[in-house]
């Protein structure tokens, strides 16, 4: 099952729905890009040491060009370096900005955590506490959105009570706002930085009859985050489009591997924007998900 | 008279707040064979597991050679020179008989490397010592349960000590490997080695005791010199009471029936086909050599083992016995030869234990009915006079006879149509021993077919109405009571027509 | 009893300290969310319990989680299926699923580690193959409110899981501490070899051991599914197999077979969620969550092995 | 010997299989990444098997690789200490760990299950707490390049972890199987009883045993760190006790203890590898990864068991 066009992969994060947009947009590029072969790998651990192998094991197979979503940028330089010198890589969702890459396609995470800060600056007009709510403080795209919102707040008279965490795992994640609002009665507004934050946060807040009493900001679009936008639960979320993520930088790769080096921005950079989902747009964005989900 | 070389003094031992071992006093002299007796429970193992370190004691002093010793591990009283055969089986199964012998003492190149040359060769004396044909490097685990217990003495003799402690090392040997024991006793005492001897087999203590020492109840009992020892003094000195003591519940008696097994082969000797029959009302006992295929035989018969051919009647019905279940459906019971592997739980009580393969009758709609549980219990442990402190006591705290007489006592509140005994009496203690040759009188005479597989050629000559004698896989003899000689048991199992 | 006194204690104390140090420990809304989780993870527990009774190990919880609460979705929310039809449908997939694993362990006498260390990464496989590796919600329940409000509800405002672990813990400790078959267990736990002599199908109580913890890990998914109200299919109940054995043996169970009990195991689950509890009321920073989680159960144990030392 | 052959066998059909679905694999490249891989989890599935052997379970490893991963970081980078004393440091860390855990195994005679599982929580909770839950890494090794060129790599074109492997699997090879030590933990893990009766002191050589396992896991830890070349302190060597758990498992030792040998253990890491490689390689769906893997393993163990029945 091996073609024998020349193959380009993406090497993206633990298998969540994020990455599945992704792989959306990758497979879209692809039927445009006749002439070249795209593999899509997720880590199962979210672990560094497993993208070094992927790409370890699809290099020893014949590889062109790879796209790397870093899980820990700061880190994984040499490895980006390394690769480098054997083929052309291109780095996403996550930027590290000194190292050999060709370029990077994503969103500035930071700017995104500004969105959301903006967010929190509306549902808390007269100042308060807030929760934020991720599955690992330690992840890269966790820190960075972290500190937008920061930058965001300062001076705002709201403050940040606390950091949860919860392993990926949804179980936990939905008991942490339980326990959270039962601890901290006095924080009235909740902040879920991973896709899943979202929804749990929802659904453990709507469960214990605080609705409407709490306010929900959010990153990402789960389905049910979207509905709960669209429901006016969640004042809003910031969505990143993955879709653009595999399908541009796809595409790049596949054009520079022709030879046409052009394509690439001077600055290194090609900046997709992030997007602030709101009760207006939540139906059409469902859709447009709806839809991607079923390809 | 020799000197004395050690003395326990006072020795005081508790589990808990069951007082095991009160005051108990003992001296060994040079190059004695010193036998401790006692009923089962009487607390014989468990000071001589003070002696090598297995239990610190609670109170007393232990003086070697008139100094005070403290024995804190196994180690140290080997070091001292206290060697122990244990009453239960202690080889570790995946390590070779030359492993098992030097475990923990392995004797060591100029490299610092197991010596397995030195240790094969003199494995390999010391089995034709005490009369085990294999080789150094068969794994245990493929050893029959006599076997191992050769190989545990062989262990305990490589260990040069000046106080050896058997723990019933004969319970399932025969009068072959026996008297090949006693050869290497002579030959120890000879050269100054003092033996305690634990055994439940009078006739052997008989032979090769120069004193004993009773314990009864955790106390000293009293003392026989060699002069002193006959049969009717050591009992009473033991029980001190009248043994006989039957309260049996009669039951209705079975209708006559009958067990046939025709040219049954089993794994062991495939080419070998074997064929019986029993008769209800009868006890047959079955005699051979270590290794001559009776336990084999019995366990095929009730489902163990699968058989490769031939084919069993009940009543002149074809059975099919495919599992132990089978079997016991059928009314077949077994009381195996390895009772703390096969015969008993050791994690579990007194109650659970009697009552496991009864428990269907004990409930209703497959809900353990407790009280129902317990009486039955209580009946069995009245029954056979089981020691112990109280009926959730676990197996592994109870002593040696005990644990069998609940490894029969299990089977007993059933009706059983065929009843097997596999060694049957190992370290049962005299009074018990007539208390379960009673039993098997009984369930002959209520009905049942009853099949004695026994090491102790004595014993089988007393119960059985009728003899098998098996050598290596096949019948090669028949006997009946009034045939019985030693002469021509050994003769058959020796395999001379 | 003699066993279960001991963790029993150190549960009381912990909630105590944990009520002293924050009074909402006790509220009613707390004690709902607490002994919901406690429900989810109780039940599972029990199974993983009964399976280290006779002396096995069952890794595949946490996928079988996964897979169910995939395939749950596919026919409540995709094809639109009944929902009691669903329900079955799954349990009779777990029930299957145990069933293979009691053959294996039993007939083919493999290892309950592999077996089931298979069965965790086939399941999951599966599970996400089924997906598309794309997250399967519940959406907002149309069609299966009923169920939906089974799963998650209170009754006399206690959360319906807990209640169910009340009704399958008690049926669990008729069967295990009073029924025959039970006392099989322990036996073959304890002595497979001497179980088999004393005519007990040790065969057939393996079995029943796999299935039991199958199907109970299946009635713990339906409610998790439920409770987290989507699955993604690659993390869903990761490791939870681990939260079930850990429970049995806080719980007093030994891994080396033949020991433990239903309260025993309950009051283990109990105490897990608990410590979660914990840390999120205490402000304890959530890096901190682990560490303090671990030297909780230390501390226990310890407590425990002196409390029961005393005694003697 | 015996043992061995079956996985030998389906190892080498393994192999065979994937690279006549690949002819890469046998490439240089893919054989270096592979064996450095194989290096690295055999050297702490050693460990991990000779608990099992001695009827214990080490759950602490991934933990411990967080731990020392911190450690190690702050020390060459934050406090820039000489690489020898760092590495010395760390390794004395994780033998006194070891130490711990044995002590609390053979002493005070707590279920290995339990002490190690706390080891797990507690170490992944003082990982991430000394690291404030932020990523350590060792950057571009300024001022220890030396080390990082010995963790990743090559001597003669063969991968440093690979060769620490050979060396640290003969000598356990020679310790296990050849000297007294060996067979006395073969009798503990047997028969713990009967050893003690042979007057082996049961209690140091299960101390010797969990020493080992953690000092093997600090090892692995290190070229690990290197290997990643940063540590998330929250998921860094997360579950990867299961890898050599299962890895001893496969390669033939039993969780009821006394049973099996380094060949088998090396083999069953080197599987365990080759099995990711093969997903990879012959270019499986990420989301069926878990699927195959599961699959092999048990077709593995099954043909095992029919080779295995075959000779008698
Ligand atoms: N660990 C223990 N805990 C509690 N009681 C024990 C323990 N070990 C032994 N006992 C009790 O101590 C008593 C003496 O046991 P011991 O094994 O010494 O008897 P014995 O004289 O060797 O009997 P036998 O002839 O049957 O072997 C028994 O009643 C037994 O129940
Ligand atoms: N070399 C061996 N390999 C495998 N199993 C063996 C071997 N020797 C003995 N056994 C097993 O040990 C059990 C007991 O053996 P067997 O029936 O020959 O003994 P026996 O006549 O009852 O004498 P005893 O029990 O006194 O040794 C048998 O079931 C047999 O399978
Ligand atoms: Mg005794
Ligand atoms: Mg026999």
């Amino acid at each position: 099952n091996r073609s024998h066009r020349p193959t380009i992969a993406f090497v993206a994060g633990a298998a969540t729905d994020f990455w599945t947009f992704a792989e959306a947009g990758c497979k879209k590029a692809r039927a445009e890009i006749k002439e070249y072969d795209v593999v899509f790998r997720y880590t199962t651990d979210g672990a560094t040491e497993e993208q070094k192998r992927i790409v370890d094991d699809l290099l020893a197979n014949g590889l062109n060009g790879v796209i790397v979503a870093p899980l820990d940028p700061v880190n994984q330089g040499p490895f980006i370096d390394a690769t480098s010198e054997k083929i052309p890589v291109m780095v996403t969702d996550s930027d590290i900005p000194n190292s050999k890459r060709l370029c990077y396609v994503g969103t500035s995470n930071v700017e995104a955590g500004h969105y959301a800060g903006k967010l929190i600056k509306e549902a808390l007009p007269a100042g308060g506490k807030i929760l934020l709510f991720v599955g690992k403080a330690d992840a890269q795209n966790a820190k960075e959105r972290i500190a937008g919102i920061e930058e965001e707040l300062k001076g705002s008279g709201i403050t940040i009570a606390g950091i949860r965490t919860d392993n990926i795992d949804r179980v936990r994640a939905k008991a942490n706002v339980s326990d959270a609002l039962v601890s901290h009665p006095d924080v009235n507004c909740f902040v879920g930085l991973w896709s899943y934050n979202g929804p749990a946060i929802l659904n453990a807040v709507k469960e214990s009859g605080k609705s409407g009493k709490v306010k929900i900001v959010c990153f990402d679009e789960e389905e049910e985050t979207l509905r709960g936008v669209q429901n006016g639960e969640i004042l809003g979320t910031v969505v990143q489009q993955p879709f653009e993520f595999g399908y541009q930088s796809t595409r790049l790769m596949a054009q520079y591997l022709s030879g046409d080096k052009k394509g690439l921005p001077a600055n290194g950079q090609v900046i997709i924007p992030a997007q602030v989902i709101r009760k207006d747009m939540a139906a059409d964005y469902l859709s447009k998900m709806a839809a991607l989900r079923r390809k | 008279m020799a000197r004395p070389i050690l003395h326990m003094n006072k020795i005081c031992k508790q589990f808990g707040d069951v007082s095991v071992l009160k005051d108990v006093d003992l001296t060994v002299y040079e190059g004695e064979v010193l036998a401790l007796m006692g009923e089962n429970g009487a607390g014989k193992s468990t000071l001589m597991k003070i002696l090598c370190g297995v239990h610190p004691f609670t109170r007393g002093t232990i003086r070697l050679d008139e100094k005070e010793i403290f024995i804190a591990s196994v180690r140290d009283a080997m070091r001292m020179g206290i060697a122990f055969i244990h009453q239960e089986l202690n080889l570790v199964e995946n390590l070779d008989i030359a492993g098992n012998i030097f475990l923990g003492r392995e004797p060591v190149t100029r490299w610092g490397w197991p010596d397995k040359k030195r240790m094969s060769k003199e494995t390999a004396g010391l089995l034709a010592r005490v009369g085990l044909d294999a080789r150094p490097e068969t794994p245990v685990r493929q050893l029959s349960l006599a076997s191992q217990q050769l190989v545990e003495i062989a262990k305990a003799l490589s260990l040069r000590s000046r106080i050896l402690i058997m723990d019933e090392p004969t319970s399932s040997l025969t009068m072959k490997e026996t008297a090949l024991l006693f050869d290497t006793v002579a030959d120890l005492k000879s050269k100054g080695t003092s033996v305690i001897y634990i055994s439940h087999r009078m006739n052997e203590i008989m032979q090769i005791a120069d004193r004993v020492v009773v314990l009864k109840d955790g106390k000293n009992g009293g003392e026989l010199k060699k002069e002193e020892l006959n049969h009717a003094s050591l009992v009473r000195l033991m029980v001190g009471r009248n043994i006989d003591r039957s309260i049996f519940a009669s039951r209705c008696a079975l209708p006559n029936a009958s067990f046939n097994a025709e040219s049954i082969r089993t794994h062991r000797y495939p080419h070998q086909p074997v064929s019986f029959s029993l008769n209800s009302g009868k006890i047959t006992g079955i005699a051979g050599l270590v290794g001559s295929g009776r336990t084999e035989l019995v366990e095929s018969v009730c489902g163990i083992r699968s058989l490769i051919a031939g084919s069993v009647y009940l009543d002149g019905k074809a059975i099919r016995i495919k599992s132990p279940s089978d079997a016991i459906r059928q009314g077949i019971f077994l009381v195996p030869e390895d009772r703390k592997q096969h015969g008993i739980i050791t994690g579990m009580s007194i109650t659970e234990n009697l009552s496991l393969p009864n428990l269907h009758a004990y409930s209703t709609m497959s809900l353990v009915r407790q009280a129902k549980e317990s009486f039955a219990a209580r009946a069995q442990v009245d029954n056979l006079d089981i020691r112990c402190a109280s009926l959730q006591h676990l197996l592994k705290d109870l002593s040696g006879g005990n644990q069998q007489k609940v490894a029969i006592g299990k089977w007993l509140s059933r009706t059983a149509r065929l009843m097997v005994f596999d060694e049957p009496t190992r370290g049962v203690d005299v009074g018990a021993k007539a208390e379960i040759y009673r039993i098997m009188r009984r369930l002959a005479d209520e009905g049942a077919m009853v099949l004695v597989v026994s090491s102790d050629m004595e014993e089988l000559m007393i119960i059985s109405d009728r003899m098998l004698v098996m050598h290596e896989g096949r019948i090669s003899g028949e006997l009946l009571s009034d045939e019985f000689t030693e002469q021509r048991i050994l003769s058959y199992a020796f395999g001379n027509g | 009893m003699k066993k279960e006194k001991g963790i029993f204690i150190i549960f009381i104390v912990l909630c105590s300290v944990v009520s002293i140090g924050n009074p909402n420990f006790l509220s009613a809304a707390n004690l709902q969310n607490t002994t919901r989780l406690i429900g989810i993870f109780g039940i599972f527990s029990i199974g993983s319990g009964i399976v280290i009774i006779t002396r096995g190990i069952d890794l595949s919880v946490g996928s079988i989680f996964a897979l169910e609460g995939v395939l749950l979705s596919m026919l409540l929310v995709s094809q639109k299926i009944a929902w009691p039809i669903a329900v079955m449908t799954v349990l009779l997939l777990t029930l299957a699923i145990g069933w293979c694993h009691g053959i294996m362990i039993s007939k083919l006498k493999i290892q309950p580690f592999i077996i089931t260390l298979c069965g965790l990464l086939v399941y999951r496989g599966l599970a996400r193959f089924f997906s598309n590796d794309i997250t399967m919600g519940f959406g907002y329940g149309e069609g299966f409110t009923a169920l939906q409000r089974l799963a998650t509800g209170n009754l006399f405002g206690v959360p319906s899981p807990f209640i169910l672990l009340l009704v399958v813990g008690a049926a669990a400790w008729v069967f295990l501490h009073r029924s025959v078959y039970g006392r099989y267990l322990f036996a073959v736990g304890q002595n497979e070899e001497a179980a088999f002599f004393s005519g007990i199908n040790v065969k057939r109580m393996l079995l029943a051991a796999y299935i039991i913890s199958a199907l109970l890990a299946g009635i713990a998914g339906i409610l998790l599914a439920f409770y987290t109200n989507a699955i993604a299919p690659s993390s869903h109940g990761n490791f939870y197999e681990l939260y079930g054995i850990a429970a049995a043996v806080l719980g007093g169970c030994s891994l080396r077979g033949g020991e433990g009990s239903i309260i025993g195991i309950v009051l283990g689950a109990a105490m897990l969620q608990v410590i979660q509890n914990l840390v999120n009321l205490l402000g304890i920073p959530s890096s901190l969550n682990f560490a303090v989680m671990g030297v909780v159960i230390l501390t226990g144990v310890l407590a425990d092995k002196f409390i029961r030392r005393n005694k003697y």
